[in-house]
C-alpha cells in the first residue's frame, strides 16, 4: 500500500463506474451547495458544481471557473474573467450566474449559508457584470484575500434562477442523476465540462460509517474511502487489493488555552505547556505516527507559512522553570474536551500525563460532543483544538481577531487586528506573506495555540482505481473524480 | 373398543387360568431410599375383568399401578417384572425402553389428582379429539366422535360448553370426570383408575359404575384403585389387598373385604353449651358470579346458619356449586354480594380479613395436592399455620402439627417430604391439619374424605369430634350421605346454585323433598349393596357409604371394633399411637 | 436419592463455572491492588509484545494492567445496574402479579409499560449529558432502562403462581403479603430470572459502552473491560490481545455466572440422566430436602 | 379476549401521548439546540440565533410542543431541523430497511429459540445443554459491533462469500439480494435468539415437571407431540414477555448492524436526529418505534393471555 500518487495503472481509461463512500451524516446531508457543510456534501458538490475559484495542495488560490482575476491597487475592486463553461442544462455560463449565486450565498434570509460571514465584505450592490464573460466585484473594506475566500466552502457557482436544490444544474464534470438523503447519490459523466469530459462513465458516491467504510473497501465494494484512520491503514498495511493515499500536514492538531483568564493570561504560563508537551509521542499515539510535529503555527505546508523557525523542542525543566515562575507548579488545572473529534480525549489524557512529569495536574473533563465546539469558546482554561485545511489567512480571521467566530484561545488584541486588516489592503503576496507570518510568530510566543501536530488525511483506495491524488479537503484535487479512471 | 377377540371377557370370577393375562406383575418391589414401598407384589389382570386393589392410605396402591406404566415418583426405584400385552415393561434392568409403547393406548391410568394432571391452558375438547386421534384411528369415526363417546362414558355432555373450556373453568368433580374422559379417550385394553369415585355425587358415581361394568364387558381389563368398597363391590370380579406394600389378601371382593357387622352409632359429640343467637356463622343473601360485571351466576341468594360447635353439610350433584359456596365464605371467591357473618362480625373477602378473622374460619381445600407447594415440606407448610395464625414459635408449630398428623395417621417422617413424595390420602390429611391447627371457630371441609379408606376417616372424623366439642363449627361438603348422615345435624342440598332443601339431617335423608335430593338419596350406594355392609346406623332406604372396621388391617378380630376404640397402628408406617378420645 | 452417578457431573459443572468465574472476579477484586492507579500510556499504540505481556492500546498503555483495572467499573457497573432492576422492577412485577385487583395491576403496570419502549439510547443520552462520566448515574439509568421488562418479566412468570391454590392457601394461612411475594412467588420466578439475569447483565456493560461511544457515559480513556474492548475494535486484526483479553473476562464473568445459576436453580442432573436412560421426558423432581 | 384486545388498543393510544411528552422533554433536556449543533465548529453566534430564529427554536418549549402536537393531529410530523425536509420523507427513507431487517430477524429469531429453548430444556444437564448454554451466552457476551467485524473478517475478507455491506445495494430490489442480509441478521440474531432461547428453556425445564406434562406423556402423547403441544405453551409465556422486549434489543443491536454494514435504517437516522437535536424527527421516530414496540406488548399479553387462561380467574 504505496502511499500518494506512486501507482501503476498504465494510461487512463474511459469507462466504468466509481463507487465511493463517505461518512455519512443522515438528514444533515444536503444537496443545496451553498449550504454544504460536511466533506460528503462537498464531494457531491464537487461533482456537480465548479466554483469560480478553488485551492491547490498548498491552500493557493487556483483559477477555475475564473480563468484569471485581478484586483486594484487598494485590493477593493476585482474583475475576474470566466472561463467558456456550458451548464449541464446547455446554457452557456456567465457574469450573471456568477452574481446569482453570490446573491444567493449573501442570501439574509439564508443563515445556513456557510460563507455567508466570509464573503460578507463583498458589496453586490455595486458589483456588476462587465459583459458576459467579466464579473466586477467590489468590495467594503481592501480584501487582498478575495480569491481564496471565494475558494472556500459553500461557494460553488450555480445556474442563474437556481431554486430547487433537489434538481442541481451546475458546470461540474457529472450531470446528477439521483440522491437519497444520508444515503447515495448518483452522476453521470458530463462530455462538455470545459476541463475535459471525466473518465468514468458514472461516479457513486455512498454514505457509509468508519466500519463499514473499512470493509466496503476491503471487500471491494467501493473504490473509494474517505477518511479513514491510522489504525486502519495498519489493518491494511501489506494488502494488495487496497492502499492508503495519505496528503501531508492537511489541518492541524492542538490544544487551545484561553489568553483571556488567569493564568494563561501570562504569556509564560502558555510557553510553560508549550514546552513541556511531547509532540512526538503525541504524534505517535494520537495520529498513529502519520502526521507532522507541530510548531504552535497553524498551516505547515501551506503558502504564507514562515520558514525558518526553529521546531519547538520539549524541554521539561525550562516548563517547570516557568511553572513555578507562575506559579503554577503542583496546581490543578482542568482540560475541557469531549469526543467531538477522534482522538481529543487520547490527547487530552496523553497530555496529562506529560503535564504530571512537568509538575502540573491536569484534570481531563468531558463535555458533549455536539455542541463541544459552541461549548468551549467559552468554558474551561485549556481545551481540545482542530482545524482542517484552509488558507493561512482565513485561519487568522476565523480563529485569531476580537471578532473571530471561533476565537477558542480568547485571543483579543487590537494591534493584532489592525495588522491584521492592513495585510488585507496589500496586494504584493511576498509582503503580505511576511506580515501573516510576523502575526503568526506572536501567536507562537506569546499566544494560546499549542498546536503539537499535523495530521496526514488518509483515504483508502482500491486497487482498481487510478489517478487519486494525495490531497487535503477543501483542495481542488481532494475528493476530485474527473481525473481518475478504473482498471 | 379395541381389545382383539381373543381375548374377550372369560368368566367372571375365579382365575384366568390358561389365558394370558393382559397384564402380569411379578415380584414388583419398589424402594425409596431405606424404605420399602412395594415388597414382591403380584398381580394379574385379565381382559373383561374388574380387579381392584384396594388398602388403606398409603399402602402402595398408586405406586403400583403407576409401575404397571414404567413409571414412578421421582426418588423411587424399582424392580420386579412387569409385562402389560406381551410388551414388558419392567424386567431386570430396570423400566425397559418398550415401556412407552403400552402407554395411552394399551394401559392408560387416571391419576389421582386430576386437577394437576389437566393442562390450563388447554380446551377439554383439543386434548380428547387429540388423544383420540393418537390412539384409536378407527375407520368409520372421526376423533370427535370418540372424544364425544369418551365424555359420555365419562358422564359429561357433549357439548360447547364441555368442550370449550379451560380445566379452571369446571368443579372438582367434573375435572375429576375430564381426567377420566381423557384416559378413555385413547381406548385402551387396559384401565387403570385410581381413586375413580371422588368427588363424585351419588348419582354420578352410579352412572359411572355402570358405565365401567359395560366397558369391563367389552373385553377391557379394569384395575380400581379404591377405598371406596362399594364401588369395589359393586364392580370387581376379584380384589387384591395391600398392606404396607405387601398383598395380604387376594380373591372375590366379598373374601377380601371383610364383612363387618353393623356397629353402633358413634356417639354424637356432646351437644355444645347453648350459644347466644349472634354467635356462629350467618349467611344470608349470597350470590356468586365468575365474570366481572355480575355476569356468570353460580350461587343465587344462600342463607345458612350455623352455630358454635354444630355441624351442617352441603350435598348436591357434582357442580351444583358446593366449592364455590365455600370459597365464599373463606373469602376467597371475590365476585360475591351478600352477607357474611361469623360471631356477629361481618366477613369481607380474605384480603381484607384482620388474621384473627383469618384464624376464626378456615378452608380446607377440595383438592389437596394443588394447594401444597412442591417445593417444601409439607411439615413445614402445615405448622405455617400455628406460627401465623396462633403466632407459636416455629418448634412449638411443628411440634404441634406433628402432633396433629400423626393423630390423624399421617407419620411425621412421611411429612417431612415434599408433597410429591406423600400419598393422596395423607396429603389430604395434611390439608385438613393445616386448617385445624389454626383452632378455627368455622372449619369448612371440602370432601376431605374422598381419599381415605375407613380407619383414616374414623381417625379424621375424630378430630373433627374433638374440634366440635371445642366449640369448632364445621361446615362439611361431602358425596358420602352415610358419612353426612352420621355427623351433621343440619343438611342443605344444592341445586344449580340453588338451595334446593335443607334442614335437619336425618330427616330430611329419610323423606327428601327436591327432585334432587330424591335422586341423591337413591342412588346413594348403600342402595344396592348387603345391609351388612351398610353403615353404622341401620338407617332403611340409602345407607351412608359401607364403612368397614378395620379395611387396613387383615385380621377378623381387629374388624370387629370400632375404629376410634380400636389401638391403632399407622396405615403404612405404624407408628404405633392410640388413637385419641 | 443415594445414587451419587448423577451429582458428579454436576459438582463438575458448578466447579467448572466457578472456575470461570473465579478468573474475572479475582482480576476485579486484587487487580487494582496490583496495577498503579493509572496505566501509563508508555508503549507504541497497538504495539504487540515489547515487555507488555498482551501488547498495548491504542493510548500505547499495556493491555494488561488495563486489564487489572478494569474490573470493577465493568463488573459493577452492569451487576449493580441489573441487581436494582430486579429489585425495583422485580418488586413491582411481583405486585403487581399478586394483587388481586385489576387497578393495582394497572398503576403498577402501566406506567412501566410506557416507558418500556423508550429507546433506551435517548435515554442514556439525556442522562448521560447530565450527570457525564459518573459510574453511579449511569448503573441507576441502566437500571431504570431494564426495570420496565423486569417488570413484566416476574409479573408474566409469577401471574400463574399468584393465582393457584397453592398462594391461597398461603393467604388462609395468614401469610404475610411479603412471605407469598418473595416466597411462592419469587419461586416461582426464579428459574425465569436465572435465564435472564445473565444476559442481561452481558447486554448492561455494553449499553454502557455504547454509551462511552456516544461520548456519554465513562472516559473512553477508563480502563473499564467493556470501554476497552469497544475502543479497541477497529484494531481487532492488528492488537487482537486488545479486543479479545476484556472481551475473555465479560464472556468467562457472564457464561460462568449463568451456568453456575442454571445449576444451582435447576437441579436437573436428574433429568439427565433420566434422559440418557431412555426415559421420553424426563420429570424434573423436587427433591425432599436432605 | 375481544375486549381485552380493544381496552388493551386504547390504553396503548394514551402511553403514546404520554410517551410523546416525555420525550420531547427529553430531547429538550439535551444541551444544546438544533442551530448550535448545525453549526458545530464552522460558524459564530450570530449565524447561529439567525439559525435559531428561522427554525423557531427561540420559542418557549410549550409553544413548540403544542404546534407540534396540533400539527400531529392533522398527520402532519412536522420538517426535520437538520434536513429541512419533510419528517415523512426521513421515515419513509430509513423505514424500509430497518422493517426489512427486522422482518427477517423475526421471522428467523421465534423459530431459532423455540428449537434451542427446547432442545436445551429437554436435555437439561446434558452436555449438549451445556455447550449450547455456554455457546449462546458467550454469544451475548460478545459485544455486537466486535461479533459483526469478526464475522465480517472471515466470511466476506478472508472467504469472501458474503458481501461486507450494503454500500451501493439498490434499496428497491433488496429482497432480490438475500446475501445481503445473512451477516446483519447473523448478529442480531445472535442475542436475541440467546436470550429467548434461554427463557424458554427454563420454562420448559418448569413445564415438564408440570403434572399436566406428566399425565399427557403417561397417556402416551409421542414426544414430538407432547413437546409442542404441551410442553411448549407453558415454556412459551416468560419467552413471549421476552420476545416484547427485543424490540429495544433490536434497535440496541440495528444501530450497530447498521452502521457496520452501512444499512440506512431507523436506528441510525434516530441517532442522527439525537445528535442533531432534530426534535421532530426524534419524536416521530420515537413514537414510531414506541408503537411498534407497544403493539409487540399487545400481542404478548394476549398470547400469554391465552397461554395462561387460569390468570383470568383473578382478575
Ligand atoms: N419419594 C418418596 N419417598 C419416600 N416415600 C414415598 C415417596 N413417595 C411415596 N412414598 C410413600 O409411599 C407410600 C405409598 O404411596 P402410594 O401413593 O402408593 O399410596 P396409596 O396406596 O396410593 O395411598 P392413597 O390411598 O392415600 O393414595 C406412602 O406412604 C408414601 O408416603
Ligand atoms: N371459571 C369458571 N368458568 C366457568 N364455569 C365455572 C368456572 N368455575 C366454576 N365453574 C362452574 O361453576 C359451577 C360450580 O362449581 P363448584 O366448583 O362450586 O361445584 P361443586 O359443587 O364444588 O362441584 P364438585 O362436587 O364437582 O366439586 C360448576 O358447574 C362449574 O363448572
Ligand atoms: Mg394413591
Ligand atoms: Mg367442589
Amino acid at each position: 500500500s504505496a502511499d500518494g500518487g506512486g501507482e501503476g495503472g498504465g494510461p487512463p481509461r474511459r469507462g466504468g463506474i466509481l463507487r465511493a463512500a463517505f461518512p455519512g451524516f443522515g438528514a444533515k446531508e444536503t444537496m443545496d451547495p451553498h449550504a454544504q457543510r460536511q466533506f460528503v456534501d462537498m464531494a457531491r458538490h464537487k461533482a456537480v458544481f465548479d466554483k469560480l475559484v478553488d485551492l491547490d495542495a498548498d491552500l493557493r488560490p487556483v483559477p477555475r471557473l475564473a480563468r484569471r482575476w485581478e484586483p486594484d491597487a487598494e485590493a477593493r475592486v476585482w474583475r475576474f474573467t470566466l472561463r467558456e463553461a456550458v451548464f449541464h442544462d446547455g446554457h452557456r455560463l456567465e457574469a450573471e450566474d456568477v452574481l446569482y449565486s453570490l446573491a444567493r450565498i449573501l442570501d439574509p434570509k439564508a443563515p445556513d449559508h456557510l460563507a455567508r460571514p466570509s464573503l460578507a465584505l463583498i458589496d453586490l450592490r455595486r458589483s456588476r457584470a462587465i459583459g458576459t464573460r467579466t464579473v466586477e466585484l467590489v468590495l467594503k473594506a481592501p480584501g487582498a484575500e478575495l480569491p481564496s475566500l471565494l475558494a472556500t466552502t459553500g461557494t460553488p457557482v450555480v445556474r442563474r434562477g437556481y431554486r430547487d436544490p433537489r434538481e442541481p444544474v451546475g458546470t461540474g464534470p457529472f450531470r446528477f442523476r439521483s440522491f437519497t438523503t444520508g444515503r447515495s447519490f448518483t452522476a453521470v459523466r458530463f462530455d462538455d465540462h470545459w476541463d475535459g469530459a471525466p473518465y468514468l462513465d458514472e461516479i457513486r458516491i455512498h454514505s457509509a460509517a468508519t466500519e463499514a467504510r473499512g470493509s466496503a473497501v476491503q471487500a471491494g465494494e467501493v473504490d473509494y474511502a474517505h477518511e479513514m484512520t491510522p489504525t486502519f491503514a495498519r489493518v491494511v498495511d501489506g494488502n494488495p487489493r487496497v492502499r492508503i493515499v495519505s496528503a501531508p500536514s492537511s489541518g492541524a492538531e492542538g490544544i487551545a488555552l484561553k489568553t483571556d483568564r488567569p493564568p494563561f493570561d501570562d504569556p509564560d504560563a502558555a510557553m510553560a505547556l508549550k514546552l513541556l508537551a511531547d509532540r512526538e509521542r503525541l504524534v505517535e499515539v494520537v495520529l498513529g505516527g502519520r502526521g507532522g510535529l507541530g510548531n504552535d503555527m497553524y498551516g505547515k505546508g501551506f503558502t504564507y507559512y514562515p520558514q525558518g523557525v526553529p521546531q519547538r523542542e520539549r524541554d521539561v525543566d525550562e516548563a517547570r522553570r516557568l511553572l513555578r515562575r507562575t506559579g503554577l507548579l503542583n496546581k490543578k488545572i482542568d482540560f475541557y474536551t469531549s469526543t467531538a473529534a477522534d482522538g481529543f480525549v487520547d490527547a487530552a489524557h496523553l497530555f496529562a500525563e506529560q503535564a504530571g512529569e512537568a509538575g502540573l495536574r491536569v484534570e481531563v473533563r468531558s463535555g458533549p460532543p455536539e455542541s463541544y465546539f459552541t461549548d468551549m469558546l467559552t468554558k474551561g482554561t485549556l481545551g481540545s483544538h482542530r482545524c482542517g485545511a484552509m488558507p493561512i489567512p482565513t485561519y487568522l480571521s476565523q480563529r485569531l481577531l476580537r471578532d473571530s467566530p471561533q476565537n477558542a484561545t480568547a485571543w483579543r488584541h487590537k494591534d493584532f487586528d489592525a495588522d491584521f486588516a492592513a495585510a488585507q489592503a496589500v496586494v504584493d503576496e511576498r509582503d503580505r506573506g511576511a506580515r501573516y507570518g510576523r502575526l503568526q510568530r506572536t501567536v507562537r510566543e506569546r499566544g494560546g495555540l499549542l498546536l503539537w501536530g499535523h495530521p496526514d488525511w488518509l483515504n483508502a483506495v482500491s486497487h482498481r482505481l487510478h489517478g487519486v491524488r494525495a490531497a487535503p479537503p477543501n483542495t481542488v484535487d481532494w475528493a476530485r473524480f474527473d481525473k481518475v479512471w478504473l482498471t | 373398543m379395541s381389545a382383539p377377540t381373543e381375548e374377550l371377557p372369560g368368566e367372571p370370577t375365579g382365575e384366568p387360568a390358561g389365558r394370558d393375562p393382559l397384564v402380569e406383575v411379578r415380584g414388583l418391589t419398589a424402594r425409596a431410599g431405606d424404605r420399602l414401598l412395594l415388597d414382591g407384589v403380584d398381580l394379574r389382570l385379565a381382559a373383561g375383568r374388574v380387579t381392584a386393589l384396594v388398602g388403606p392410605s398409603g399402602s402402595g396402591k398408586t405406586t403400583t399401578a403407576l409401575a404397571l406404566l414404567g413409571e414412578y415418583e421421582p426418588g423411587v426405584r424399582l424392580s420386579g417384572e412387569i409385562t402389560v400385552a406381551g410388551v414388558p415393561v419392567l424386567g431386570s434392568g430396570g423400566v425397559t425402553d418398550r415401556a412407552a409403547e403400552v402407554r395411552g393406548g394399551t394401559l392408560a391410568y387416571m391419576p389421582q389428582h386430576p386437577g394437576s394432571a389437566l393442562n390450563p391452558a388447554r380446551r377439554t375438547g383439543a386434548v380428547l379429539t387429540e388423544l383420540a386421534r393418537l390412539h384409536r384411528p378407527e375407520p368409520g369415526r372421526t376423533p370427535a366422535e370418540s372424544a364425544a363417546a369418551a365424555l359420555a362414558g365419562a358422564q359429561l355432555p357433549y357439548d360447547r360448553g364441555t368442550l370449550r373450556r379451560f380445566p379452571h373453568q369446571f368443579s372438582g368433580g367434573q375435572r375429576q370426570r375430564v381426567a377420566l374422559a381423557q384416559v378413555l379417550a385413547c381406548g385402551p385394553r387396559v384401565l387403570v383408575l385410581d381413586e375413580p369415585g371422588t368427588g363424585l355425587d351419588a348419582v354420578t358415581r352410579l352412572h359411572l359404575t355402570r358405565e365401567l361394568t359395560a366397558l369391563a364387558g367389552q373385553g377391557l381389563a379394569l384395575l380400581l384403585l379404591s377405598h371406596d368398597h362399594g364401588l369395589v363391590r359393586a364392580l370387581a370380579d376379584r380384589a387384591v389387598r395391600l398392606e404396607a406394600g405387601r398383598v395380604a389378601a387376594e380373591g372375590s371382593p366379598a373374601e377380601v373385604l371383610p364383612r363387618t357387622a353393623p356397629t353402633a352409632p358413634r356417639p354424637r359429640p356432646q351437644s355444645p353449651p347453648p350459644v347466644a343467637a349472634a354467635e356462629g356463622l350467618e349467611v344470608s343473601g349470597l350470590h356468586a358470579w365468575l365474570r366481572p360485571g355480575g355476569r356468570g351466576r353460580v350461587l343465587h341468594d344462600i342463607g345458612l346458619r350455623l352455630a358454635p360447635g354444630g355441624c351442617l353439610a352441603v350435598a348436591g350433584r357434582s357442580g351444583s356449586g358446593k366449592t364455590t359456596l365455600a370459597r365464599c365464605l373463606a373469602g376467597l371467591h371475590e365476585r360475591r354480594s351478600g352477607r357474611v357473618r361469623l360471631d356477629g362480625v361481618e366477613l369481607d373477602v380474605l384480603r381484607r380479613r384482620s388474621t384473627a378473622q383469618i384464624r376464626r374460619l378456615q378452608y380446607v381445600w377440595q383438592e389437596a395436592k394443588g394447594s401444597f407447594d412442591p417445593r417444601r415440606p409439607v411439615l413445614d407448610q402445615v405448622a405455617r399455620t400455628a406460627v401465623r395464625l396462633r403466632a407459636l414459635s416455629p418448634a412449638a408449630a411443628r411440634a404441634e402439627a406433628a402432633a396433629l398428623l400423626d393423630e390423624l395417621g399421617v407419620p411425621e417422617e412421611t411429612a417431612r417430604r415434599g408433597p410429591g413424595g406423600l400419598s393422596g390420602g395423607e396429603l389430604q390429611r395434611a390439608a385438613f391439619a393445616r386448617a385445624a391447627l389454626a383452632r378455627p371457630r368455622v372449619l369448612i371441609c371440602d370432601e376431605v374424605t374422598s381419599a381415605l379408606d375407613p380407619v383414616a376417616t374414623a381417625r379424621l372424623l375424630a378430630v373433627a369430634d374433638r374440634l366440635r366439642s371445642e366449640g369448632t363449627a364445621l361446615l362439611w361438603i361431602s358425596h358420602e350421605l352415610g358419612l353426612v348422615r352420621e355427623l351433621a345435624e343440619h343438611l342443605m342440598i344444592l341445586d344449580a346454585g340453588r338451595v334446593a332443601e335443607a334442614g335437619e339431617c336425618a330427616a330430611l335423608l329419610a323423606a327428601p323433598r327436591s327432585a334432587v335430593g330424591r335422586e341423591l338419596v337413591e342412588a346413594a350406594p348403600g342402595g344396592q349393596e348387603p345391609a351388612e355392609d351398610r353403615g353404622p346406623a341401620a338407617v332403611p332406604g340409602p345407607g351412608p357409604r359401607p364403612r368397614e372396621q378395620g379395611a387396613g388391617r387383615g385380621s377378623a378380630q381387629e374388624s370387629s371394633q370400632r375404629p376410634s376404640q380400636r389401638p391403632h397402628r399407622g396405615s403404612s408406617q405404624g407408628s404405633g399411637k392410640a388413637v385419641p378420645r | 436419592m443415594t445414587a451419587p452417578a448423577p451429582r458428579r457431573p454436576r459438582r463438575l459443572l458448578a466447579t467448572g463455572a466457578a472456575l470461570l468465574l473465579a478468573l474475572p472476579l479475582t482480576a476485579a477484586l486484587f487487580g487494582p491492588l496490583l496495577a498503579p492507579l493509572v496505566t501509563p500510556a508508555d508503549g507504541a499504540p497497538y504495539a504487540r509484545g515489547g515487555g507488555h505481556p498482551l501488547g498495548t492500546d491504542g493510548m500505547g498503555r499495556d493491555v494488561l494492567g488495563l486489564l487489572l483495572r478494569g474490573g470493577p467499573s465493568a463488573l459493577g457497573v452492569a451487576t449493580g445496574a441489573v441487581a436494582l432492576a430486579y429489585l425495583l422492577g422485580g418488586s413491582l412485577g411481583l405486585a403487581a402479579a399478586a394483587s388481586r385487583h385489576k387497578a393495582v395491576d394497572e398503576i403498577l403496570m402501566r406506567p412501566v409499560e410506557i416507558l418500556l419502549p423508550l429507546p433506551s439510547l435517548l435515554v442514556i443520552s439525556v442522562v448521560g449529558v447530565g450527570w457525564r462520566g459518573q459510574p453511579l448515574a449511569i448503573a441507576l439509568t441502566v437500571a431504570a432502562l431494564n426495570a420496565p421488562a423486569v417488570a413484566r418479566l416476574v409479573r408474566a412468570a409469577a401471574l400463574d403462581a399468584a393465582g393457584s391454590p397453592v398462594a391461597e392457601a398461603m393467604r388462609m394461612q395468614g401469610e404475610s403479603r411479603s412471605r407469598v411475594l418473595f416466597g411462592l412467588l419469587g419461586r416461582a420466578v426464579l428459574p425465569v430470572a436465572a435465564a435472564d439475569i445473565g444476559t442481561r447483565i452481558a447486554t448492561a456493560v455494553f449499553t454502557v459502552a455504547a454509551a462511552n461511544f456516544l461520548g456519554l457515559g465513562m472516559e473512553p480513556t477508563s480502563a473499564d473491560w467493556g470501554v476497552t474492548v469497544a475502543g479497541s475494535r477497529e484494531a481487532l486484526l492488528v492488537q487482537p490481545w486488545a479486543v479479545c483479553a476484556p472481551a475473555a473476562m465479560l464472556v468467562m464473568f457472564t457464561v460462568g455466572l449463568n451456568l453456575l445459576a442454571d445449576r444451582l436453580l435447576a437441579p436437573a442432573a436428574e433429568a439427565g440422566t433420566a434422559a440418557r436412560a431412555g426415559r421420553a421426558l424426563a420429570v424434573r423432581t423436587q427433591k425432599a430436602p436432605k | 379476549m375481544l375486549r381485552y384486545a380493544l381496552r388493551r388498543g386504547l390504553l396503548t393510544l394514551v402511553q403514546l401521548a404520554v410517551l410523546a411528552v416525555v420525550v420531547f422533554l427529553l430531547t429538550s433536556m439535551l444541551p444544546g439546540d438544533a442551530a448550535e449543533v448545525a453549526f458545530n465548529e464552522q460558524a459564530g453566534a450570530v449565524q447561529v440565533d439567525e439559525l435559531r430564529a428561522r427554525l423557531g427554536l427561540d420559542r418557549p418549549l410549550v409553544e413548540r410542543f403544542a404546534d407540534w402536537s396540533g400539527a400531529l393531529l392533522h398527520g402532519d410530523l412536522g420538517t426535520s431541523l437538520a434536513g429541512h425536509r419533510p419528517v415523512t420523507g426521513i421515515l419513509a427513507d430509513s423505514l424500509a430497511a430497518t422493517l426489512l431487517l427486522a422482518a427477517v430477524t423475526a421471522a428467523l429469531v421465534v423459530p431459532l429459540a423455540v428449537v434451542l429453548g427446547l432442545l436445551m430444556g429437554l436435555r437439561a444437564g446434558t452436555r449438549l445443554d451445556r455447550a449450547l448454554s455456554a455457546v449462546l451466552l458467550a454469544l451475548t457476551s460478545l459485544p455486537d459491533f466486535v461479533l459483526a467485524l469478526a464475522l465480517v473478517a472471515v466470511f466476506s475478507l478472508r472467504l469472501g462469500w458474503l458481501p461486507s455491506t450494503w454500500v451501493g445495494a439498490d434499496s428497491g430490489d433488496l429482497l432480490r439480494h438475500p446475501a445481503l442480509f445473512v451477516l446483519p441478521v447473523a448478529v442480531l440474531l445472535a442475542r436475541t435468539v440467546c436470550l429467548l432461547s434461554r427463557q424458554i428453556r427454563a420454562g420448559t425445564l418448569a413445564a415438564l415437571s408440570a403434572g399436566y406434562v406428566v399425565q399427557a406423556r403417561r397417556l402416551g402423547v409421542p414426544r414430538g407431540r407432547l413437546v409442542l403441544r404441551h410442553v411448549l405453551p407453558g415454556a412459551a409465556v416468560p419467552g413471549v414477555q421476552e420476545l416484547a422486549r427485543t424490540g429495544d434489543q433490536l434497535l440496541g443491536g440495528v444501530l450497530v448492524v447498521e452502521a457496520v454494514f452501512a444499512i440506512p435504517g431507523t436506528a441510525t437516522a434516530l441517532v442522527d436526529a439525537v445528535q442533531n437535536r432534530d426534535v421532530p424527527t426524534v419524536q416521530a421516530l420515537t413514537l414510531l418505534l414506541a408503537a411498534l414496540a407497544l403493539l409487540v406488548n399487545l400481542a404478548a399479553d394476549l398470547v400469554c393471555h391465552r397461554l395462561a387462561p387460569r390468570t383470568e380467574v383473578l382478575r
